[in-house]
């Protein structure tokens, strides 16, 4: 589509040149059946293509799913169990072969294998037998995955076990990328994967530390409506620490001035020293992805069983000390729902508990009286010690002062990485006031609300996300409901209800939506930051 | 001379082999589900069963090890679902996080460190060896009250704040110097060294002034040696007493020390690489822990351990080669 | 130790004036530790309070104002991002870091003389056991063994503690190879065998004959250990195993400091400074301390004469 | 109070190769008040060319502060010199540093006492001597040097002088060593050569080897010889004129042979009657203690010993197939040179070390077959006094503590008791009980060694293993600690084993003496059919070493030496 209204400067994007991209984590997954999500504007964009991909275009259009390999987003049955998707002509791997509907389906089938582990669960929960099936490697029987049908080299048709509207959503992802079965190598695959997508991987050294792509010859542009490719080269250098990435971008000097990163922000250190400079200012791309931080309560332990003291601190938070301890205001926004600010996500504003930006301590005051805590109460708050601006330990001294005033005395428990981890997402081991976050996996209400709220999904003996451990029949219902609208827009709309009436249980207290703010070489045209993930598309960008 | 090195060589391989159990042990003891974090943030039981199979995790802790061990002596096959990955000889395993093999891994990062401890010896030599010579030779002086608050203060200070000052001056304030970051020996020396040169500094100047302290030391120990006395007895210049014979005899302890920071410095730059984002073994270390991924853990600290271990067994011959003197009593 | 000698000690001690410096500079810190209560509330402030009004929110928190926010109200300006009060938490994280730094010296000296008398005063076999077991802890990088530990450790466990033992538990090993290497020297020496001949049972040998020998090398090493042991206080929480929120302590404002020092040098520079200042006191009296328990120290002046050498030259192995 | 030392006629007209003014040394600081140590006061003398000065006195006495001082290596240590010094006419005290370094080593050269830490030990002996060389002929080339140094070395014995000029100094003995050093002082053919000790570390066959090259090379050379020793043996065969120096004071001097003889001064005279003497014979012994019936079995008996030390691979074998038996009241003398074993036999006898192979049976029990525990109870009765007066004793400790130490241990006393006892001990060794507080460094070594005594009675022993007690003491001080060992074997009827490299200390205490070379025993018998027929050609050669105090006699004993 047309591109580029928000951004930039001096002449008409041109092909040529080398783009350089500077980030922190290496491409050491750089196997389609293992990445989570689709890599979005990310480097596997440039190799992997899918069934259909996001938009690329800034903004609040880029969360939308339009076609990539296949000619539509897919056409579902009239209960949206059974999708059918049809490939493009004319396309081909890097070595000329054609596309065929097989390869796709092999790819899928081989994310299935616990070789290959990494992808995020939703086909495994979608499709028909994906629960039990094991990937082709251990499966040696000619039909495969028998719910992924290739009636023809054109055609494939996924069978679903219930109705998932979202499924164009879901096939963005890398495991809808094409691999030929005769050039899959199992793990070592990701050395040298099979390219679909306008580059091919020239070398990849030290483990996906050092990347450079080429031109993919077989790319047909007429084929790829999203993808721009101006760049004759790609040179991936990774394993960088982020402030050396920012200072590099900022300095610009050498290759560094045809430089983007597309893992690293800017944080609030560096956004301060910034501060004043209007050319560095320029060069700063917004970005937003559906992210909340929030308080999590776990109901089942005493006193957060009771719903009056989730709300005395649902009301005594204080948003502004906890939005300054992550960044500041142009690094988070405040959040009052649990459903990020955004359109796509169905967000209907509200505010059940109202705090005030500073939070209101009498009205806390009031629901500890009346739930017996007159005297005043202690509670521990679990939080991750990482030092990581989003979830630093400062958000959890923030969340203790401000409760401090509404008479409540937090001790914080502060757990290493892994522990903290292997903590909150256990039933057993779960605390009961903990800080957490949570993304999306794309832009909907669906993936953003089943994991936590849907009773269906806690999860006993591996990793549970409904951390309130809510099994409510009637939030259930609605969730199934929903996802049977094919109508996307209409679903957004329920999801944004149903977000409001979670809301009002006090399971959970938001406290904020980090904004992702990226800066790039000074060299660098046709910036496009989509609100999916708030990456800079790498497959946008031009140098010339 | 062969049969000390010899035994000195079998204590390191127990050490190294304690060291190895150790970490096990600790291992088993520390947080985390290493099939979990390989297996991605939503895996269900199942396939979270599957991949902890796959990673040989079900074993119990012993048979892993003994594994581990035998692993190291043969080497070992792993399956990448379409054939067999052949992992060489000392095979420290692959990594759970990406299937790597450790040796990989290591052989990646080890350039990184090697250039940040070469460098900052050649530095912490030049710098301690030259400042120590120079207090000692003018001991009581203003020359030496100058160099001594120099070298206390460098020791003192914790190598994190030298390099943050170093970084605040440097690159913040005159911007004369890049925000260091690596660049492989191999693609661009002057880039290389231009990008190293402030750690190399941090670490110099935390390391130089124990070296200063140690060469004064020496030197003034071996110049109250009665031999020193017979040359000056014998009208020998004082330059040539201490250029040709009390710096002779100052070096030994200063080569055995050099040894063994190096070998530490092959594990113990993990603060200066964290703080100057150096890719190199000590953030492996730090990455691999905080992911669980056992064989990287074992991996590196085995490396670093040997490095240290055969630091101290090099710094002992080097001492006894270097100072004729031990060998003799 | 007679009078005479003690005498002699302090003599020397007070001829160096940077030793009296660093004692009064040590003394003046401990004195800032123990009164951070009254001295923050001299100051109007307390360590964990919040002034969001303080910082400028759309810039990532960095205090308004010059110099990180410098004021009547705030004598050293407030932390970004939270704009809690720094005079009051460099204060209170001089409690935490000294507390955790003494603390840890003395787990490391107790277990470095045991290990190291033990080693070098028992069995050939007891020895190289002792000594291998030395070596490994020496070679086991921090970062493992510290998860490990505060994994098994409960959170409820008080976090200065847990660094005492972590570090002291960890950082024993140059202790005892000092003692060690000392041990094996002393017991060459005739009175040790004459105690052993008048028919004392080892322990007593070690207890009446060793340890007061060893006292002059072990207090050295001690003193020279606090400031690393500062700077290992600060290095565990560089990896976020130091004191808990809200607690203060000088390695954990260094840690959060770092990406700011561009933003706000200040706030890197003053904890850097205290930390700096304290670690070169106790270096300057660390050292002070070992010239003046070294005996050898009144012979300096013999240069040439057999006497000025021999003394020197033996404790060679422990300055490596 | 300058004398004429220049007796001899015809010689005064020559200018004196030294002189002496007035010389007085204080060493600053050290503890003692503001004025320091003044350790020469008031020195004067002269020495013309051609001839040779010993100057003796007891450690301490100032001997090697004036041999410094004629180098004025004072110069920049902090002392304060005094006075003039006067070397080739040039005025040492006052000359500017190029004239200085000119004069040492070019004009007057220094050997020193020890060996082996004189020499750089990290370069080959041939280029240090080639250094010193070139420093004073800065014209000469490296190789010219060179040949210098071997031929240096050939001129002071040493065999294959061009292969063993390459060596380092730790491939040498030690006599070679310290003929090395004379090489080295030769190099330049200086006028004066001063002597600081240059035999203490030496054993007596090489200590006369070193003692008649020095008297050939100033025959041949006509080069004047400062000889410091605290010998009065040494000197006798060597020099011309004496020095006798007390307190930095010279006390007397004169010709050799009449202060030899006919000693003026009291010092002298206590100095000389000090001296043990090997020709002397033993003093009367009580009948009942020698005599204690050669039938009665041995209190001690030892066979077989062998003793290995490994350090760093390298074996050594320090004691071999040594046997012995020391009967009830006996006293068994141990001579040998320097590393001989002495040590190693004496540590084994009292358990302080155990064999490599042999048995050590103590009344007939063997040690070696008991654990430590059961060793416990025997511990007291095998005592040690060992050579050392400041090693020996715990520098913190109390001395009274150190005796208590063993009374505490065998726990029979109570706390009143052992301090009543240990002060009796004390008394017994002739320290006042009221010292018992007191701490080892305010004593000399001669009251540290009666510590030592002391606490080695404490626990009633009945075998006294005595390593070498007097070596470290000056000859007065030994003479009263013989004195008090002897008045105790008398009165206690102990039993020892007495080691000792001086000949003549050993003859003066033992009834029966053994001879160790090279780890073995190479003769044992009565002490006197040993110094009078001695068998084994070892003990001939060590006996004939011996330096002896008449001038003559040693003149006469040198001539034979040479001519053998
Ligand atoms: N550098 C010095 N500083 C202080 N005192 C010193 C120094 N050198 C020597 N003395 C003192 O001066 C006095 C004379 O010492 P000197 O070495 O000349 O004695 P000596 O006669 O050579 O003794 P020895 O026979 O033991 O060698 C002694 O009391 C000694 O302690
Ligand atoms: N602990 C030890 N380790 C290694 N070698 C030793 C040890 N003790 C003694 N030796 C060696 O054993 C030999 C005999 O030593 P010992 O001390 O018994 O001799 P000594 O006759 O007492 O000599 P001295 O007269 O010098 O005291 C020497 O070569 C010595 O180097
Ligand atoms: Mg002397
Ligand atoms: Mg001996």
């Amino acid at each position: 589509g047309p591109k580029d209204e928000g951004a930039k400067s001096g002449g008409a994007p041109q092909k040529g040149g080398t783009l350089t991209v500077l980030n922190s984590e290496p491409q050491s997954d750089f196997d389609p059946a293992r990445l989570y999500t689709s890599g979005g504007g990310k480097v596997p964009t440039l190799v992997f293509r899918t069934l259909t991909t996001r938009n690329r275009e800034n903004g609040a259009a880029g969360t939308k799913a339009v076609p990539d390999l296949a000619t539509d987003t897919g056409r579902p049955s009239k209960n949206a169990t059974v999708w059918t998707y049809t490939l493009k002509d004319g396309l081909k791997f890097e070595d000329g072969s054609p596309i065929t509907s097989a390869d796709i389906k092999y790819g899928i089938e081989r994310s299935f294998a616990p070789e290959l582990s990494g992808g995020a669960p939703y086909l495994r929960d979608w499709l028909v037998g994906g629960d039990t099936y094991q990937g082709p490697y251990k499966d040696k029987s000619k039909d495969g995955l028998t719910s992924i049908r290739t009636p023809d080299e054109k055609t494939l048709v996924f069978h679903l076990r219930k109705p998932e509207g979202e499924f164009p959503l879901l096939a963005t992802q890398t495991q809808f990328a094409p691999v030929p079965r005769k050039k899959d190598t199992g793990t070592k695959y990701e050395e040298h994967p099979v390219s679909s997508g306008p580059y091919k991987v020239v070398r990849n050294t030290g483990d996906g530390e050092h990347l450079l792509l080429e031109r993919n010859p077989h790319w047909s542009e007429k084929t790829d409506k999203e993808r721009h490719a101006y760049p004759d080269t790609i040179d991936v250098k990774s394993g960088l620490d982020p402030a050396v990435i920012n200072q590099r971008l900022s300095t610009g000097s050498g290759a560094d001035s045809a430089a983007v990163t597309t893992d690293t922000n800017l944080g609030p250190a560096e956004l301060a020293q910034i501060g004043s400079d209007r050319e560095l200012g320029k060069r700063i791309g917004t970005g937003h992805f559906g992210y909340t931080t929030y308080l999590a309560f776990n109901p089942k332990v005493k006193p957060f069983d009771n719903p009056k003291v989730r709300q005395a601190i649902s009301y005594a938070v204080n948003r502004r000390s906890v939005v300054n301890a992550a960044g500041g205001s142009s690094l988070a926004e405040p959040a009052t729902t649990f459903l990020p600010n955004q359109k796509s996500f169905g967000y209907t504003p509200a505010d059940p508990f109202p705090a005030g930006r500073t939070g209101n301590p009498d009205k806390a005051r009031e629901l500890l009286k009346a739930a017996g805590y007159g005297k005043g109460l202690t509670v521990t708050l679990t939080h991750n010690t990482a030092k990581n601006f989003e979830t630093s330990p400062e958000v959890a001294t923030a969340v203790q002062e401000a409760l401090k005033k509404a008479g409540i005395t937090v001790k914080l428990a502060g757990l290493e990485d892994n522990d903290y981890k292997d903590k909150i997402h256990s039933i057993k081991d779960e605390p009961g006031f903990f800080i957490s976050r949570w993304g999306a996996d794309w832009p909907s209400g669906g993936p953003f609300l089943a994991p936590i709220f849907d009773g269906r999904q806690i999860v006993k003996d591996a990793s549970n996300f409904n951390h309130a451990q809510l099994d409510d029949p009637a939030v259930n219902h609605e969730i199934d409901e929903i996802n049977k609208l094919t109508d996307l827009e209409a679903a957004a709309k329920r999801w944004g209800a149903l977000d409001n009436r979670i809301g009002e249980k006090a399971l959970s207290v938001p406290l904020f939506h980090p904004v992702y703010k990226r800066l790039y070489g000074k060299d660098v045209k046709n910036i496009v930051i989509s609100d999916w993930d708030g990456v800079l598309d790498i497959s946008q960008v031009s140098v010339k | 001379m062969t049969g000390y090195v010899l035994r000195r060589l079998g204590g390191a391989l127990i050490v190294l082999f304690l060291l190895s159990a150790l970490v096990y042990l600790l291992f088993y003891v520390a947080p985390g589900d290493p099939a979990k974090l390989a297996c991605g943030p939503r895996c269900n039981a199942e396939q979270i069963r599957q991949v902890r199979g796959q990673l040989g995790l079900n074993e119990p802790l012993l048979t892993q090890y003994l594994h581990f061990l035998q692993g190291l002596v043969t080497g070992r096959d792993y399956s990448t679902g379409t054939g067999v990955l052949h992992c060489d000889a000392p095979c420290f395993g692959l990594s759970y996080q990406n299937d790597q093999p450790v040796t990989e891994l290591l052989a990646a990062r080890l350039p990184v460190t090697a250039s940040l401890a070469w460098g900052a010896m050649v530095l912490w030599l030049l710098l301690g060896v030259g400042t120590g010579l120079l207090s000692a030779l003018r001991r009581g002086g203003l020359t030496e009250r100058v160099l001594t608050v120099f070298t206390l203060t460098g020791s003192a200070t914790p190598v994190f704040i030298t390099g943050l000052l170093l970084l605040m001056v440097f690159c913040a304030y005159l911007q004369w110097l890049p925000f260091p970051s690596y660049v492989p020996l191999s693609e661009d020396p002057e880039q290389w060294a231009w990008n190293l040169l402030l750690p190399w500094t941090a670490l110099a100047l935390l390391e130089s002034a124990k070296y200063a302290r140690l060469t004064r030391s020496s030197t003034l120990e071996t110049l109250a040696e009665d031999h020193i006395r017979t040359f000056r007895a014998y009208g020998v210049r004082e330059r040539t007493v201490i250029g040709r014979h009390a710096l002779r005899g100052a070096l030994p302890p200063v080569i055995a020390l050099n040894a063994i920071d190096l070998g530490t410095m092959f594990g113990g730059a993990m603060l200066t690489e964290t703080l100057f984002g150096l890719p190199g073994l000590g953030q492996l270390l730090v990455h691999s822990v905080r992911t669980v991924d056992l064989p990287v853990v074992v991996g590196t600290v085995l490396g670093i351990g040997t490095a240290v271990v055969l630091a101290n067994a090099v710094a002992d011959v080097l001492y006894a080669l270097a100072d004729r003197r031990v060998t003799l009593t | 130790m007679t009078n005479q000698h003690e005498a002699g000690i302090r003599r020397r001690l007070r001829a160096r004036p940077s030793a009296v410096a660093a004692a009064a500079v040590l003394a003046v810190l401990a004195l800032l530790a123990l009164g951070a209560p009254l001295l923050a509330a001299l100051e109007g402030q307390d360590p964990t309070t919040y002034h969001d009004r303080l910082i400028d929110s759309a810039r990532g928190g960095v205090p308004l104002g010059a110099y990180g926010g410098i004021s009547g109200d705030h004598w050293l300006g407030v932390e970004p991002g939270t704009g809690r009060d720094l005079f009051a938490r460099l204060l209170y994280g001089a409690q935490v870091s000294l507390l955790v730094a003494l603390g840890a010296t003395v787990v490391q000296v107790l277990i470095g003389v045991l290990v190291g008398l033990a080693a070098g005063f028992g069995s050939r076999f007891a020895d190289s056991v002792l000594s291998r077991f030395t070596d490994v802890m020496l070679s086991l990088p921090t970062l493992v063994f510290a998860v490990a530990l505060t994994a098994v450790v409960p959170a409820g466990f008080p976090r200065p503690l847990l660094l005492i033992l972590v570090i002291g538990l960890l950082d024993w090993g140059g202790t005892s190879r000092i003692v060690r290497a000392q041990t094996l020297s002393l017991k060459k020496l005739d009175y040790v065998a004459a105690a052993r001949l008048g028919g004392s049972p080892p322990w007593r040998v070690a207890r009446r004959e060793l340890l007061p020998a060893l006292a002059a090398p072990v207090i050295t090493y001690a003193a020279v250990r606090v400031p690393v042991n500062i700077v290992a206080e600060a290095s565990l929480s560089f990896l976020g195993i130091g004191v808990k929120p809200p607690t203060a302590s000088w390695g954990q404002m260094l840690s959060t400091a770092t990406t700011w020092f561009r933003a706000d040098p200040l706030y890197v520079l003053l904890p850097a400074a205290f930390l700096l200042v304290t670690v070169l006191a106790l270096t300057v009296a660390g050292d002070a301390v070992r010239t003046a328990l070294d005996p050898r120290e009144r012979s300096r002046l013999r240069v040439g004469t057999r006497d000025g050498s021999r003394g020197a030259a033996e404790p060679r192995g422990a300055a490596v | 109070m300058t004398t004429e030392l220049d007796a001899t006629p015809g010689r005064a007209a020559t200018a004196p190769l030294v002189e002496v003014d007035g010389l007085a040394v204080t060493f600053p600081g050290a503890g003692s008040g503001d004025g320091g140590v003044r350790a020469v006061d008031g020195l004067s003398f002269t020495l013309a060319p051609g001839r040779a000065l010993g100057i003796v006195g007891e450690s301490g006495s100032g001997k090697s502060t004036v041999a410094a001082a004629l180098l004025d290596l004072h110069r920049g240590t902090g002392a304060r010199v005094a006075g003039t010094v006067r070397v080739g006419g040039l005025d040492v005290l006052a000359a500017p540093e190029p004239q200085l370094r000119r004069l040492r080593g070019g004009t007057a050269a220094m050997v020193f006492q020890d060996p082996l830490s004189s020499l750089d030990p990290y370069y080959a002996v041939g280029d240090q001597i080639a250094e010193v060389y070139r420093v004073h002929r800065p014209d000469a080339s490296r190789r010219e040097a060179r040949a210098r140094a071997v031929a240096a070395l050939d001129r002071v014995g040493i065999a294959d002088a061009a292969r063993r000029a390459r060596s380092r100094p730790h491939e040498f003995s030690g006599g070679m060593r310290q003929r090395a050093l004379i090489a080295m002082a030769l190099v330049c053919e200086p006028r004066l050569v001063i002597a600081d000790e240059p035999t203490t570390a030496l054993d007596v066959t090489v200590q006369a080897q070193i003692l008649d090259l020095l008297h050939e090379l100033r025959e041949g050379t006509g080069m004047g010889l400062i000889l410091v020793t605290h010998d009065l043996g040494v000197v006798a065969g060597s020099v011309d004129e004496v020095l006798v120096m007390r307190a930095g004071r010279a006390v007397e001097q004169g010709p050799v042979g009449e202060v030899l003889s006919a000693p003026a001064a009291g010092y002298t005279q206590q100095l000389l009657a000090a001296v043990p003497r090997v020709d002397a014979v033993r003093e009367p012994r009580p009948a009942a203690a020698v005599r204690a019936a050669p039938d009665e079995p041995p209190l001690l008996e030892a066979s077989g010993l062998r003793r290995e030390f490994v350090r760093r691979g390298a074996r050594t074998r320090a004691v071999e197939d040594v046997s012995l038996t020391v009967r009830p009241g006996e006293t068994l003398g141990l001579v040998g040179e320097s590393g001989s074993g002495k040590t190693t036999v004496g540590r084994m006898l009292v358990r302080l070390l155990g064999p490599t192979a042999g048995t050590v049976r103590y009344r007939g029990r063997d040690l070696g077959a008991l654990g430590e525990r059961a060793l416990r109870p025997l511990r007291g009765e095998l005592q040690m006094v060992f050579q050392d007066p400041v090693s020996s004793l715990n520098p913190r400790r109390s001395i009274g503590e150190s005796v208590a130490d063993p009374l505490r241990a065998a726990g029979e006393l109570d706390d009143a008791g052992v301090v009543r006892r240990a002060k009796e001990l004390l008394e017994r060794v002739g320290l006042d009980p009221a010292w018992y507080h007191r701490y080892p460094h305010e004593f000399s070594g001669g009251q540290r060694q009666r510590v030592g005594i002391a606490r080695a009675l404490a626990p009633s022993p009945r075998l006294l293993v005595c390593d070498e007690p007097v070596s470290a003491l000056d000859v007065t001080t030994q003479a009263q600690v013989l004195d008090l060992l002897g008045e105790l074997r008398r009165e206690l009827g102990l039993s020892m084993i007495f080691i000792a490299h001086d000949l003549a200390v050993v003859r003066a205490v033992s009834d029966r003496v053994a001879v160790m070379r090279a780890g073995r025993i190479v003769e044992e018998g009565p002490v006197d059919t040993v110094y009078e027929r001695p068998e084994h050609p070892y003990t001939k050669g060590l006996l004939a070493a011996v330096p002896v105090l008449d001038p003559r006699v040693a003149g006469d004993m040198r001539r034979v030496r040479s001519a053998a």
